[in-house]
């Protein structure tokens, strides 16, 4: 392939819309009420649109016949590039908006400058999610004020499920040697410029929520490299359990 | 207020049904048209969420991106439907969480169709086509029924319910259109839906006592037996253009009546799942239930904290 | 296939030990101590043995080059015909209890019919299995008994199961037509005769365990025509994921 | 017991475990002896329950029955050596309730290679073959320790681990006789387990202040090195015959000492891990910590009813 690094840089942006959308889908009917249903259902579509978009594109750099859905849906689980954030399960609603909150701010980051990319497809991408992602960042800001200053039972859930989600953080940042070139072309981000930025704001929002800034100098990572938790095996049986099951079929 | 007075207030609002006036939240009703509706409008809002769950079971495993996205957008609106309609039943004077409450008890009914699993892909196409079919059918007429906000809530349902039964049947078509093994999926699901799709409709008119009384309120325009032979009429030739056949050896055109004649519904089978014992009355049960007790935190949590921002506001304010 | 009746009914009863066995297995390390996880473990392995007696005979029986593996795991969700109970989830060790227990009863009735089989090979499997099984309802029907006679939380609890599972009974009892031309041969065992005493086994010991023997007349079924309840597709996702995905290779 | 006496006790133990007697639960022993034991055989246990989760985690999805039963096999073993060694340990005096709140409260540890997750079906292989491996070599030195019961302990479950050693390294070889795919995934696998296992050792013996104490007491026979040095010797070969690469590029065979040299290990990562900072530290004690509170019930449900049947004894018996 003669983008290769374009090609992966992409699936990295990609893959992260992918999982999260499939983490929030399998909640669909099953959150606390029909407003925060019809709201993370939202979330998850849009998420699948971008993905969608960025797979159309790849397939076209890729020029070899693979279609979106052969991206999405026919890898082993070490090709996927997505962070470990992303993939980490539903345990209770506190944990769904701690991890998406802290991908949101991530995610607008990226957006905003992505817009200055100097690949059109990719502009064209970045401009419709920054409207997208603003509201997402908005929805996931304000349920984590509504859970850190509303009761003890809430602040205490949301808490641990900030506290959880933080070593995992540090992951958003990492660059691959692909992901460098491309930012060195100006067409990718280069995201070690942000993360100052990014600390901050979600400092800024956990103070307003009444929360503690955890301080665990730790971190996980491993998703960029394809090594994920013990958690990405199920999501991809999932995933993928039709176009396994029934190969080179049209749906 | 004297019975002459109650009576002259029924007399009122009889006409004004009649004339097919609206009748609105803040309008004179009699107790009965009240008690009527929230049953019928609730329990058409428990059926949009407890409808997400069948379907909401193939989001994860969807085989195209496409597909997952459509489905995804389905059930959200199914979830908007839900919305809607809870208003509609709030304007009537009973708040949400009573309503949720009748659904958790088991004293609020939700459509029966639910209760059988989706256990194929196809599945999700054959509820698009025949669940939504028998549901428009359904809620075509309620479009001008006699209680505004239902009405009204009824034409966007509708609107995007027809959107829905079109997106089935073109996921059913191009499974027709695919691999064999793909067309004999499509054709184990209708297999499936098509006896469960009729019994949407609701027993035999001869053991359907209330009709009567919705047909004057406008809440029915037309008989179970009449809008099920209308879901056939309807259905019939759909399957013969998928190339798919009907489950049902009686199913013949009658060129006397320019109708469908069919077969027997099991109607033990109805009853069954109306009374609980359906293959999935529990799980759904199960599956809101849960939901509703998993996510109380959440609800509290927002209560209070929209309590301290109002009171901060007043402090603010004074 | 020479001998399509004779391979249904085999898989008929293989595919309740396979399904069993997958639930089972999904337990290993997660019970409420050591000793029932190794009992578990125990029963769970039994059940794989046996499977693959069974289909490495039906496989025997096909003769057109499937192994016990492709029987196993590369079928559709349609054409596995284990009964509903087998494939419920393990929602707590009372659910684990009472669906093995209402399924080893049947299970040891079957094994003891069986080895008056006129097949030798379902004979020889049946007289392993008969040891093997006897040892599986002792397990579940002195757990039935402790947890029935046990604590009023635990009384409960195996009563909620017991209850959630009773409408799963009547199935075990059914015959396809296969079952029916099997058995007429002399090869498969008429169920529908030993459900009488299905019923009183299981009442004699629920007495004993100091339980209600629930009433409930309605029945669920369909796992025997391959309409399997909505938990099956995700046993697959998980059962059948790497020969879907690494078809063709060697293990 | 005055000081005198103490000292003479010891001096006879010491003799005792010198000329290689065992010490049994029954015998007198100093504290720190009992200390160090319970410690160290708790840990041991810990360590094979815990272990039961990675490899339990692919259970449901092993590529053949074959291996799925093997599979399970190997992990009821687990379960089974658990099971001997908290015997073991309960004998010093100590419940296994007290254990496993150790366990659960993070007090106690256990082998840190547990905090890495599975992802493919050649990480099943690679724990046989590396984990078990290098378990192996500490263990076989266990066999004639001093205290009775872990030394007999140890005896059986070196015979088990070593079958499962080989059992990895079957599966290894298969994937490596596979399709190009397949050896991917081993050495992918390798790649992964090979400075982990490295890890296993324990510190650097320069770090490892314990070591001569438990060399007195044949807790250890040979330093964290000493083993280590033996494990890289006794790998390498088995890797070469697989056809797949030790990921250290200054892996090199010293003709001079007769052994490998090999690089340097992240002690950073080591520590890390050992402190609960790992990638699923965290999920191994919420899995260990969920069985059991989950099984609180089913627990006293057991001991509840095994009262009631004592009694009843006693009632018939009087």
């Amino acid at each position: 392939m003669k983008d290769q690094d374009l090609y992966n840089y992409i699936l990295g942006v990609a893959d992260n819309s992918l999982i999260l959308g499939q983490r929030l889908g399998e909640l669909c009917g099953h959150g606390p009420n029909l407003e925060t249903d019809i709201a993370l259902t939202n979330i998850a579509l849009d998420l699948f649109g971008q993905t969608r978009s960025y797979y159309q594109y790849a397939a076209k750099i890729a020029g070899d016949g693979r279609t979106e859905d052969d991206i999405a849906m026919l890898r082993n689980e070490r090709d996927y590039k997505n962070v470990l954030l992303v993939e980490q399960p539903n345990t209770h609603f506190g944990h769904v908006i701690a991890r998406q909150f802290l991908f949101d701010v991530y995610h607008l980051q990226l957006m905003n400058a992505l817009q200055h990319s100097k690949d059109e497809m990719l502009v064209a991408i970045a401009r419709k999610g920054v409207k997208e992602v603003s509201y997402h960042k908005r929805f996931s800001g304000d349920w984590l004020k509504r859970l850190g200053d509303g009761t003890d039972e809430s602040k205490q859930n949301i808490q641990e499920a900030i506290d959880h989600f933080w070593p995992y953080t540090d992951e958003l940042f990492d660059m691959t040697d692909s992901d460098k070139k491309i930012a060195d072309q100006g067409i990718g981000v280069d995201m070690t410029t942000l993360k100052d930025d990014y600390y901050k704001q979600i400092s800024e929002v956990l103070e307003e929520a009444t929360l503690t800034i955890p301080d665990n100098p730790y971190s996980k990572r491993g998703g960029k490299q394809g090594i994920h938790t013990e958690h990405m095996g199920y999501i991809l049986t999932e995933l993928q359990y039709m176009q396994r099951t029934y190969p080179n079929m049209t749906w | 207020m004297s019975e002459k007075e109650v009576k002259n207030l029924e007399a009122i609002f009889e006409a004004r049904i009649a004339r097919d006036e609206k009748i609105e939240p803040k309008d004179w009703m009699p107790e009965k048209y009240r008690q009527t509706h929230i049953r019928q409008i609730s329990q058409h809002a428990h059926s949009e969420i407890v409808g997400m769950l069948p379907e909401g079971n193939w989001i994860t495993r969807a085989p195209s991106l496409r597909r997952k996205a459509a489905l995804l957008a389905k059930v959200q609106d199914e979830a908007g439907h839900g919305l809607y309609l809870y208003s509609a039943t709030e304007t009537l004077g009973i708040s949400r969480e009573e309503l949720f409450d009748q659904l958790h008890s088991g004293k609020a009914k939700y459509s029966s169709i639910f209760n059988y699993p989706s256990v194929t892909w196809a599945d999700i196409g054959a509820i698009g086509w025949l669940v939504d079919g028998a549901a428009i059918i359904n809620q075509v007429a309620l479009c001008t029924t006699s209680f505004g906000p239902y009405a009204r809530a009824m034409v966007r349902i509708c609107k995007e319910e027809s959107f829905h039964q079109r997106q089935g049947y073109e996921i059913m078509l191009t499974l027709c259109n695919g691999t064999p093994e793909q067309k004999a999926m499509a054709q184990d699901a209708l297999n499936r839906w098509w006896w469960p799709s009729l019994m949407m409709f609701g027993p035999r008119d001869a053991d359907s006592p209330h009709t009567e009384q919705s047909m004057k309120w406008k809440l029915k325009r037309k008989t179970n037996d009449e809008l099920r032979q209308q879901f056939v009429d309807q259905t019939v030739p759909q399957a013969d253009i998928l190339g798919i056949t009907v489950p049902d050896p009686d199913l013949k055109f009658n060129p006397e009546t320019g109708h469908y004649d069919f077969g027997e519904i099991d109607w033990d089978e109805f009853w069954q799942v109306v009374k609980g014992h359906g293959p999935c009355n529990k799980e759904r049960m199960e599956a809101r239930v849960g939901a509703w007790e998993r996510g109380s935190w959440v609800r509290e949590a927002a209560m209070a904290y929209a309590e301290k921002q109002a009171k901060k506001k007043v402090a603010k304010a004074s």
